[in-house]
Parts: structure tokens; C-alpha cells; sequence
């Protein structure tokens, strides 16, 4: 992986979550408080901001700068989560690097080196946010498929079907939250008045997602 | 959305600016990460830091000054502050007897303070107020949300931090007149976020949202409008019901009750909720014999009104009768 | 219409009750007819006494108090007080040393007090405060309106009655600090009188009526709304403009500055709004040393701001920094 | 004249108040501050609820208390004027009486004291509010009634072309406020804006006059 392609990646997700400021402003405004796509906004803008900045370290370390940077940036609820998600991930990928980084190399990761990042930053979140799959959150999109990228990663899969997988996962998460009542975040104080509602933060998770999983593909 | 703003990213530095320069005796304002300091420091003795979005003016700068905070971190609109804004305002105004948070029950909130908190080089304690009573307490839920109640944490616990009083005394305090504090609220209209730029959420001219948050977050229920008294006494039954399901004995108490606006209704209605509150309160064996009434965290320009009711004992009243002077609430001094 | 009240024919008793509740220790409240007192009788001092219409709390009812008013006669909504409220509130606060009147500068409210006046068995005199500069004076009308600057009229004619000055004394002070102040008014949305049940005008989410009254009464012109700084800097050189006309020198000046909310306007809009008006002042040579920033003149539900400036003096300031003890301005006590 | 008229008199305007809310309401939305019909609803039923006491009174006496009680009723501009005008025409009807006042016993009054009455009454609101014709006040309704009231009452008219006269002077009263710029009153603000504009006042006014002719036109 080179640090190339996670500022790629992030420039991909903050396009994405651009382009879909209605449904992501809608979301949040029916079940949450409206401000979930400004949150996302304001935290994609600022790691493109410091892109430039983040092309001379190594992979880990620009994912540990851009948790740094979403933390001290988005605010809320989201936050907080997806800066631990980066942070973890940053030191899951960092733990597994052995060589000394030269600046704009490729740092050598197995699928399932990133895999076990990815799930490490969805552990972080579920740490930090005292959450778990079914309380109509983030992680209803997360835990799904941090599960199939381990599983397929270590399946040795192919990168275009692990993320055609992952696309359709993130998807179907999303899509799960909507028949839920909130017990986890704003939307835990409206009981049954949350039933039919997707929930904000699974929808901009699956965005992310999708966004990555696209750029992998089109690679 | 019509209201006073140059450019919706410029409305939360521009608002601070105004406050800083408003009120340049008793506080400081310090930009990037934003957060604001008593003008004169405190010396040792705990320090209080509040914070959360900003649009709930004047919760919390306005709560800065002798008697009650030591520093404040605002957020983007009803968005939690960061924990850079905490970790650098505690080391501000940290002298020397560790730093206690005083954090609304939101789950960013708790998790940007909670960050802070790890990650801070000094002593510290968090009080999470939760008096928001629309919100049925429940172990599945992130529990209920901290709404006007906090204003009287706030009161307290600065009033015993400026006697020298420790950190665990102090959180002590906050606890329990947290505990001792429920609170619902009522929205006749939404708010709109100044970068949303249209209402939170759609309302008809012949309803209310029961139990509305302090955020526009949907409540117990979408109801008819009614007459005011109609209203009001469900407010009470909740609040009443709320004490009673937490064992807390009301009948011969002693309280405070505040009435508080949300931003865009009218003193004389908020005069008119007082009167038919506080009677419904007294036929209830209820003595009320502390009074707030006016906008102490509003929800921008939302119209409507929340009923707080604080339990009285000798340590709170002696606490929040003690000298204040902040932008916000000033007696004795 | 939405509002918290219960019949329209109550809602001023019903609001007035709960003031009076709610501030038990510092008025009293006396009904048909309806005036309010200080709870502490003063004794040897020239007795102040103002009313209104309701609609515009916390005038005038939450200026009673320790160094502010000795009574306050609340009419109808937006309606003038009558003679008998006047005289009964008259003969139950004086205290030996005549009555001062304060009113603001409306046909009915001058006609009415003229007539108390006329009746009472007491030495009387009137200050009428007239600061609205969005009425262009011209001895061929009966002049500016009484805005927000009535405030501070109450506040300093009150402290100085507090020393057991005279009548002649207190009337001049009170004329001198009216002559000192000019203020504008910004609409963004009509109020809503409780009788009328609908807004006292229409008004487009395009437009500002520049100028307007505190009931709502038309102003110098409907404009297209505009972001926040250039609809201030209007506001302030229409108050330049004022004090140019009437050969006040501005430049070096010592000011306080009243950034005043109509009812519907968050604190947080208040605050950058006095930000760019401070600014601008500053530009033109002002040196704004006091401040005051929130509801203190409403217009029921209006949504809109009053920018109000008081050119200091040593006895001007004196007066304004002395200790007051009221339900709607606090300091020193 | 008997108490009992003034009593009915009393009723019919206050019938013809009522009946002209709308009217009364927006004409002072569009150039006062909406209570015009309010206070003068106010007004009307507070005299409407001492009917009953006002008939132990002889005639004067009635016009005095009703202005007393408008007095402390009405507030706002209109009510000291109204008041200031039945406690002046009171004042001059009382001192054209000369009898110890019985019961429910007709007082003579010539039309010509009445005009008189009603002339000082106007006089009274002159000098109450230091208004005069042309300031687009109710007086442009009020001065040209009493003087054809006069006139026409010192040339011994009969009572119903009197009556027909000064409602078609009240209603032209009424007109001439439409183009006139405001100098008295909450109107006066408005400089130009006021044009256009009929004032509430005048027409509340003109509605009081035709309420009582028209009662004495049916009599
Ligand atoms: N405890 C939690 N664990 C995981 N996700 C959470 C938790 N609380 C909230 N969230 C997520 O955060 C999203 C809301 O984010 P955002 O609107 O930016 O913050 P806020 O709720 O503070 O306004 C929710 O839709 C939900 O997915
Ligand atoms: N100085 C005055 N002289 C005569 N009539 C006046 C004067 N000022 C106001 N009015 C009349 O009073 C009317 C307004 O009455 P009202 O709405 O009841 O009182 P307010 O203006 O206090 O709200 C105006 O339409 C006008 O006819
Ligand atoms: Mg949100
Ligand atoms: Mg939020
Ligand atoms: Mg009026
Ligand atoms: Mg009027």
C-alpha cells in the first residue's frame, strides 16, 4: 500500500459524501439532530486539506494523522468513532510494518494485513462508543463487513470480488438499520418512532466504503 | 432560514467575538481550538469545564465567571466540541486541584470528553448530567439526555469548587443534584442550524412534539396543540412520575423549578408556564421556593419551553444561592 | 397562532401572576386595578413609576426593584395602561418625595399618564423617552417612539432616586440620558398579538422591515434581507445620523451599547450582531465601555434586533454602574 | 332625551363594533399596531356590562360615567380621547340642565345643546391630543360632524336629515384619511406609507356615529 492511494481514497470518500449531502442531512434530520453530513463535510474537507501533508509519511502514520485530524474536526458522535477507527487501524497496520519507510515506496501489506486494520478500527469503535451490531448504528454497516473482509482475506480472494462482497455487505447493513429501534446514539430516545428510518452513520459508512471499494477496482 | 449571519461558516467565531467583547471583564476567548477562560484565573482550586455545541446560548459561556465555570469549549452547532479544545482549555485553567468536566448526556459528547480525559496530563473527574426526563431511562439506551438541568450543575458544583473543596467532593455534588433534577420539554416549532438552512423537522400550526431535545431531537410523541395549562400539567405528570420511578419522595419537598425558553418564545409566556407549573407543583405537596424563569439553554430560535424541577437540601440551596457573576446568571456580587 | 396560553382574555393575569410568583421576594403584584410594586416599600425617595403595554417584558415589570422602578402598570398587550392603574400604583408607593413618570413616547401611553398626572394628589413630573431614531423627528408629528432605550433611562434615573435626589433632579437626569440615546430597530418576522391571532404583518423570507416599532409598527422601509454586517451597518449610521442632527459629537466618546433581542432572536445571532456593531463604532472614533447584550425590550414573538447607543458621561456611567436588584437586570447586590 | 336612549345607544354601537372586526382590525394592522378593534371591543363591552347602573342616572351623569369607565378600560390613544370626549359633552349637557333629575323622566335638550355637547366633546379630544383636522386621526371624521352638527341643529333641521348628514359627512370624514400623511398617532411613523390608508380610529368613529343615527332615525 502506498500513501498515494490513501489519499486517493480520501478525496474519494469526501467526493462521495458531497454528492450525497440531501440523503445524508435527511437521515440525521429525521432520527438524529441534522447535522451528521455537515459533521462528515467539515471531517473529509480537512483530510483534504491536509493531503499534501500527509503524502510524506507512511501509510500508518498518514492514518494516524488523519484520525488525529477527524478528532479534532468532526465532533459529535461520528468523531470520536472514526477517529479511533483510523487511530486503531494506524497501529494494527504500523504492527505489522518491519522495514524502515522511504518516502513514496509501497509498503508491502497482505489483504489480510488490511483486514485485520480494518477490524481493529471497527473494534476501536465499538470500544470507545460501548456498542454492538443491532443497536442501529455505524456498526451495523461496520461489524458486517470488517467479518467478510477477514474471513475473505483470509480465504485468499481476489481484491475485485473481496470488494464487490464488501459493497454488497456495507449495503445490506445499511439497509438493516432501518427496521430497527435505536438503543445506541440520538435516535436511542425515540423508541419505536425510529422503525423505518435508516440510520445516518451506516449510510456515510457505507458511502466510505463503497468509495474505496470503487477506487480498488478501478485500479 | 432568516437570521442574523454573514456566512454560516463564520457564525460561530463571529457569535464567540461578539460574546468575548461583550462580556471583555469577565471572560477571555481563545481561537483555534476555540474555547473560553475566566478572565481571572482561578487559583487553586478545582477547575470547571463545561462545553458541548453552541446554539444552546448562553449554556455554557455564559456560565463563565466567579461561582460557576472556569472554562467553556464550544462546538459547531449542536455538534460536540473536540477533545483538543478540552485538553487545551484544562491546561488553561488548571490550577493545581485537577479539572472537573461537566458533560450533557449526548454520545459525543461523553465520548470527545471522554477522549480528553484520557489523554490529559492532570487529575480529573466528570460529572454527566441526564435530566432530561422525555427519554425513559432505560439499560438499553445510552440513557437520557442532559438538558437545562445542567445550568443547576453547573450553579452547584461551581459554588463549591470555589470554597476549595476537592475533586471527588465536587463531583459528588454534581452527581447528586443531577440526580435530584428532572426535566421535559416542548416544541411549538423547530430550530434551523444556520448551515442546515431549513427547519430540523417539519411541524404542523396544530402540533407539538412532546419531550422535545434540546437539538430538535424528536420526543415522546407529536401531539394536538392544546390550551397551555393542558400541556404544561403532562409536563409536571412526567416530571412527577420521573421522581417516583427513581424513588425520589416529592410530596413536603422543597424546590427549584425553572422555566426555561428555548429562543423564540416570549417572556410573558414563560411567566404564564411559571404560574400554572409552580400551582400544579404545589397541589402536589411540592414547596417551590427557588425560581428561574427565562432562556438558559436554548435550542437556537426554536419556540417552546422545558420544566426543570430541582429537589432541594440544605447543600444545594446553600449552592445555588452563593454569589455568581456570569454573563448568564448574576446575584450576590 | 401558537403560543402557551390558555384564553386570550387571560393570558396578561395568567403572565403577571406567575412574574409575581416567580419573583415573590422582590415585587408584589395588585390586581383591577393591575399595577406592580417593589415588595420593600422605599421610603423618603422620589417614587419611579413607568408602565406599557404587556408584550415587551421584561419591561416593565422586571426592572421593579432595589435602584431601578417603584411600580410598573401593565396594559393590555401592546396597549396603553390606564389613568386609574396609575394613580392607584402612585398612591401606594409614594414615598413622601413626589412621582417620576417614565414613558415612552406614544400617543396613548403619554395621554394616559398625562391624565394620571393630572388627577394625582402628589407632586408629579414625566420623563417621556423617545430614542427611536427610525423615526425621523419633525415638529409636524409627535416624535420618536420609546424603544430599548427606555432601559436605560430606568436604570440610571432609578439609582440616582436611590441617593434621595430630588425631583427636579430626577427628571433631568432622566431627560438628559433619553437626549444621550437613539436606537433602531430590525424585523425579520412580525409578532403575533394573543387577541389578534395572527401576524401584525405580513412579511416576506425575502425582506426586513428596517426600522420598526416594538409592536410591530411599519419602519422606514421594507428592504431585501441582506447578510447580518450590511443590515448593521445601516443600523449604525442611522444612529450616527441621529446624533449628527442633533449636534451630538460622537467621535471620542464613551458609549454603552444595547444590543437588544425582540423576542425570537437567539442570543447566539445577539452576539454577532453586537461583534459587527462594536466593530463599526470603534471605526468611527466610539469607545463602547459598557455593554448589554439579550431580551430586555421585546416585541412579543417578533424576531428582529434593536441596536440602541447611550453616549456616557461620568454621572451617566455612575448611574448605570450602581447597584441594581431587579427580576431582569442584576448587578452589585 | 332619556338615559334609556343613551343606554340602547350604547348597545347599537357596540352591535356595530362587533360587526366591523375585521375591518377595524386591519386598518390597524396596516398602519397602528393592531388593537384598534380590540380596545375599541373593550370599550364597548365594558359600557354594554354597567347598562344596568347607568340607568339610575340622569343622561349627563350617564355620559360621564361612561367616560370614566372608558377612561379605565380602553388604554391605548383611543381611550383617553373617547373618555375626554363623553366627559366633556356630559359637562355641557350638565350645565344645560336645570331640573332635579327624576327616574327615567325625559331631560329637554334642544338639538342645538346636543350639537353643543358633541362639539365640546370634540374640543376636548383636540386639546387631549393636540391633533387637528388634516392629521389623519379620527378628528377628520369627528371636527366635520360637529360642525354640520351645529350648523344644521342652530337652523332648527328636522332630527332625520340631520342624522342622513352627518353620516354621509362621517363616512366622507372617513375617506379624506386615506390620502392624508400621518402627523398624530402610531401612524405618524410612516411618512408616505401611511397613504393609501384609511385610519382605524376615524372609521371606528364614523361607525359610532352612523350606529347612533341610524337608532335615531328608526326611533
Ligand atoms: N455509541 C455509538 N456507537 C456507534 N455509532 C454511534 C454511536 N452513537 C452514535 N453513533 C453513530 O453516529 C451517527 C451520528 O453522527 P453525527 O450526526 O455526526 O453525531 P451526533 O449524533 O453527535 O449529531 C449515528 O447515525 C450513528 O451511526
Ligand atoms: N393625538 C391624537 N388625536 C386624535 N386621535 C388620535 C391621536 N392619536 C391617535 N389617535 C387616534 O387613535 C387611533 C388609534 O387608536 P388605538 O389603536 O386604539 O390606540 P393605539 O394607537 O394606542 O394602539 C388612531 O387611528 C387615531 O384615529
Ligand atoms: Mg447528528
Ligand atoms: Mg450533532
Ligand atoms: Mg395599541
Ligand atoms: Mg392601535
Amino acid at each position: 500500500m502506498k500513501t498515494e492511494f490513501i489519499i486517493a481514497a480520501a478525496k474519494a470518500i469526501q467526493q462521495s459524501i458531497l454528492a450525497n449531502e440531501n440523503t445524508l442531512e435527511s437521515l440525521d434530520r429525521a432520527i438524529g439532530d441534522g447535522d451528521h453530513y455537515i459533521n462528515m463535510k467539515r471531517g473529509a474537507n480537512a483530510i483534504a486539506d491536509i493531503a499534501e501533508e500527509l503524502a510524506n509519511f507512511a501509510p500508518s502514520d498518514a492514518l494516524n494523522k488523519i484520525g488525529l485530524k477527524l478528532l479534532s474536526t468532526i465532533g459529535g458522535a461520528s468523531g470520536p468513532l472514526l477517529a479511533s477507527f483510523f487511530m486503531a487501524m494506524a497501529k494494527t497496520l504500523a504492527s505489522q510494518t518491519h522495514k524502515e519507510y522511504v518516502l513514496n515506496e509501497n509498503v508491502e501489506y497482505s489483504a489480510a494485513d488490511i483486514a485485520a486494520g480494518f477490524a481493529a478500527g471497527v473494534q476501536a469503535i465499538i470500544q470507545r462508543g460501548k456498542a454492538n451490531i443491532g443497536e442501529k448504528t455505524m456498526l451495523d454497516v461496520l461489524i458486517p463487513v470488517a467479518n467478510q473482509f477477514v474471513l475473505l482475506a483470509t480465504q485468499n480472494c481476489e481484491i475485485n470480488p473481496i470488494c464487490t462482497t464488501l459493497m454488497q455487505t456495507a449495503e445490506q447493513g445499511v439497509i438493516s438499520t432501518k427496521d430497527l429501534i435505536a438503543t445506541k446514539g440520538r435516535a436511542a430516545g425515540l423508541g419505536e418512532r425510529a422503525i423505518g428510518h435508516i440510520d445516518p452513520g451506516a449510510k456515510s459508512c457505507q458511502l466510505m466504503i463503497a468509495a474505496v471499494c470503487t477506487l480498488l477496482m478501478e485500479a | 432560514m432568516k437570521k442574523f449571519i454573514n456566512h454560516i461558516d463564520h457564525v460561530l467565531i463571529e457569535s464567540l467575538s461578539g460574546f468575548a467583547a461583550a462580556h471583555a471583564d469577565l471572560v477571555t476567548l481563545h481561537l483555534d481550538p476555540n474555547f473560553i477562560t475566566r478572565k481571572n484565573k482561578a487559583v487553586n482550586k478545582v477547575a470547571i469545564i463545561s462545553g458541548g455545541g453552541a446554539g444552546h446560548e448562553p449554556l455554557h459561556s455564559g456560565y463563565i465567571g466567579f461561582g460557576m465555570l472556569d472554562a467553556a469549549c464550544p462546538g459547531h452547532v449542536f455538534t460536540s466540541p473536540t477533545p483538543d479544545q478540552m485538553l487545551m482549555a484544562a491546561e488553561t485553567v488548571h490550577a493545581g486541584q485537577g479539572i472537573l468536566f461537566i458533560v450533557k448526556n449526548y454520545a459525543g459528547d461523553v465520548m470527545n470528553f471522554e477522549m480528553a480525559a484520557e489523554m490529559l496530563p492532570f487529575e480529573s473527574a466528570t460529572v454527566i448530567t441526564s435530566d432530561d426526563c422525555a427519554v425513559i431511562n432505560s439499560t438499553y439506551t445510552n440513557g437520557r439526555r442532559g438538558v437545562a438541568g445542567t445550568v443547576i450543575v453547573e450553579k452547584c458544583v461551581g459554588s463549591l469548587a470555589e470554597t476549595g473543596a476537592n475533586l471527588a467532593a465536587c463531583k459528588a455534588l454534581g452527581d447528586k443534584v443531577n440526580s435530584r433534577t428532572a426535566s421535559i420539554g416542548v416544541a411549538l416549532t423547530s430550530c434551523t442550524v444556520p448551515a442546515a438552512g431549513r427547519p430540523t423537522f417539519d411541524i404542523d400550526a396544530l402540533e407539538i412534539e412532546m419531550g422535545v431535545g434540546i437539538h430538535g431531537e424528536p420526543g415522546r410523541r407529536r401531539e394536538a396543540m392544546r390550551e397551555a395549562d393542558a400541556i404544561i400539567s403532562d409536563c409536571v405528570d412526567a416530571i412527577l412520575t420521573d421522581f417516583k420511578t427513581r424513588n425520589f419522595a416529592t410530596s413536603q419537598q422543597e424546590a427549584l423549578l425553572l422555566i426555561n425558553g428555548f429562543g423564540a418564545t416570549p417572556l410573558m409566556e414563560l411567566y404564564l408556564i411559571y404560574n400554572t407549573t409552580a400551582r400544579l407543583f404545589k397541589q402536589h405537596g411540592i414547596q417551590i421556593s427557588r425560581s428561574l424563569v427565562g432562556n438558559y439553554t436554548t435550542a437556537l430560535d426554536m419556540a417552546g419551553a422545558s420544566v426543570t424541577l430541582c429537589l432541594l437540601d440544605d447543600e444545594i440551596k446553600q449552592h445555588w444561592d452563593s454569589p455568581v457573576h456570569c454573563a448568564g446568571l448574576r446575584w450576590g456580587i
